[in-house]
């Protein structure tokens, strides 16, 4: 589609800013709704939204799939590493007290990294969903 | 007294909203065709969202919430017509015949629009 | 008042819902689901002044979003059978 | 690299206007997220002319109060044809010529005919755009040509001449 010159200029601008509402979402889940599941989901929209302008070959390009594949587990490990990290300090699985010195500290960071993880995770199984979709041979009925 | 002609005026547009919204809305039933129909739709995304959008303003005062508001218009103006052009442009490659009015009528027709142009 | 902003935002989704039932094309009931997302918009606003939770907008603006990306992916499917499709096909050379 | 600069600013500017928490570290991790983004918009290529049109100015804000008044014209017109019940339609598809130079000059006119309910761009090619009107009347020119300067105005600087 990127022949149709309003779809590929309007794309153009408006995913910078749909990948830092995503941002937006992720690091203000304290305070509103949001979270790292939907930030996940709305940063990989980014990514749908270019591929369905531009194609599969060029959103391959800017995010191979070895780096899609690589996101999915990096995300489990980094909250199951925060999990096991605090079992090794003593507390519980993701008991975030005893991150810091300070418990309240130590949970406002606990949670960070956790969210942080949905986010990496949901973020590459939403683009793996998609790119092994998108990636069928077209069926012509 | 401000507070009053705020209220009043945010009256005026959530209803004025409502009024384009649902007129638009009617007319995606009643259009013939879908190509007509794109017509009545781009009337709730424009007006019918804006006056509604515009109320909420007037009652949020000048806070990080008129922010909002204004950031979702922006972005069913910005991307109300792309969608809009991609569903008009798809109907026309699917094949679709843009509906035209039928000959014994069009006589008719022309003359009103005459009328409306005077 | 936001009761009344309420009722006619959803009586004017139950209105473009006869239309995505009705079609009769598949283009008809693309353009009947679009506006049904620009008004699910507009009512989750109106019920976050509603209920006096701004923090609605934010859901708002994210609806907003999916309905635009949806209906494009929708169209593309509908016009190439392919999601990933493009002119030049040797950018799919891997 | 200006306009890379630039995105990473407006794009600041967006976060703070969403942000409504000013702690350092959310301003942090705002910084942060600016930054990713701007990386990742140079590897799509979407940071150019077409993606960030900075040399556009506060030309296309004088334009855009003019637009809201065409469009709430053209609304008050299409709602009074809704509303008849007749329906007086008479749907044609037309062509209209372009005078805008670039793409983006090109997409804000079609984008901006597409606002205005009444007149749809189906198509552009080239110059010629392919516009689809509810009734003759919304096709008799007049807005259209203005509108064209205007855009034009907006994508160079000087009126066009077609």
């Amino acid at each position: 589609m990127d022949d149709r010159v309003i779809l590929r200029v309007g794309a153009k601008i408006l995913i910078p800013f749909i990948l830092l509402f995503a941002l937006y979402v992720q690091f203000h889940g304290d305070y509103g709704p949001g979270g790292g599941f939907q930030a996940g989901v709305i940063f990989a929209a980014g990514f749908v939204l270019y591929a369905l302008i531009y194609g599969l070959g060029n959103v391959k390009k800017v995010l191979p799939p070895r780096a899609v594949y690589v996101c999915s587990a990096l995300g489990v490990l980094l909250y199951a590493g925060v999990g096991y990290v605090t079992m090794a300090l003593g507390g519980n699985f993701l008991d975030y007290g005893v991150l810091a010195h300070d418990p309240e500290h130590g949970q406002h960071y606990g949670i960070l990294l956790v969210e942080l993880g949905v986010l990496i995770t949901v973020f590459g199984v939403m683009v793996a969903v998609f790119y092994a979709f998108a990636g069928r041979r077209r069926v012509d009925t | 007294m401000i507070d009053l002609i705020l209220e009043v005026l945010s009256w005026i547009s959530i209803i004025g909203g409502i009024f384009f919204m649902m007129v638009g809305t009617i007319g995606i039933v009643r259009m013939p065709d879908v190509y007509t129909r794109l017509h009545a739709a781009g009337m709730t995304d424009t007006m019918g969202a804006g006056l509604l959008l515009l109320g909420m303003c007037f009652q949020a005062g000048l806070t990080l919430v008129l922010v909002r508001l204004v950031l979702i218009y922006a972005f069913l103006l910005f991307t109300s017509p792309i969608s809009t052009h991609a569903l008009a442009s798809a109907a026309l490659s699917g094949g679709v015949e843009p509906y035209t009015v039928p000959a014994d009528r069009s006589g008719k027709l022309n003359s009103l629009n005459g009328e409306q142009n005077s | 008042m936001f009761v009344a902003a309420t009722v006619g935002v959803l009586a004017s989704m139950s209105l473009a819902m006869t239309r995505a039932l009705m079609g009769p094309t598949v283009y008809d009931r693309v353009l009947a689901v679009n506006t049904f997302g620009t008004k699910t918009v507009l009512l989750i606003a109106v019920l976050g002044f509603l209920t006096e939770r701004p923090e609605f907008l934010d859901l708002a603006i994210v609806y907003a979003l999916i309905n635009f990306i949806g209906t494009i992916a929708v169209l593309k499917f509908f016009e190439y059978r392919d999601l990933g499709w493009t002119r030049h096909p040797e950018a799919d050379a891997e | 690299m200006l306009r890379a600069f630039g995105l990473g600013a407006i794009l600041f500017i967006f976060w703070l206007l969403l942000s409504g928490h000013y702690t350092p570290m959310l301003i942090g991790f705002g910084l942060g997220s600016c930054g990713l983004i701007v990386y990742l918009a140079m590897r799509m290529d979407v940071v150019d002319h077409e993606g960030v049109p900075l040399q556009l100015g506060g030309r296309f804000w004088m334009y855009f109060p003019w637009l809201m008044k065409e469009i709430f014209i053209a609304n008050v017109n299409v709602a009074r044809v809704i509303l008849n019940p007749r329906l007086p339609i008479s749907p044609v598809v037309t062509h209209f010529k372009a005078s805008q130079k670039s793409d983006l000059g090109k997409t804000i006119y079609a984008n901006s005919i597409t606002l205005t309910p009444g007149t749809i761009t189906t198509n552009i090619q080239g110059q010629d755009l392919e516009i689809h009107a509810l009734t003759l009347k919304d096709i008799d020119g007049r807005e259209e040509d203005e509108m064209d300067h205007r855009v034009s105005w907006v994508e160079s600087g000087s009126r066009g001449n077609s």
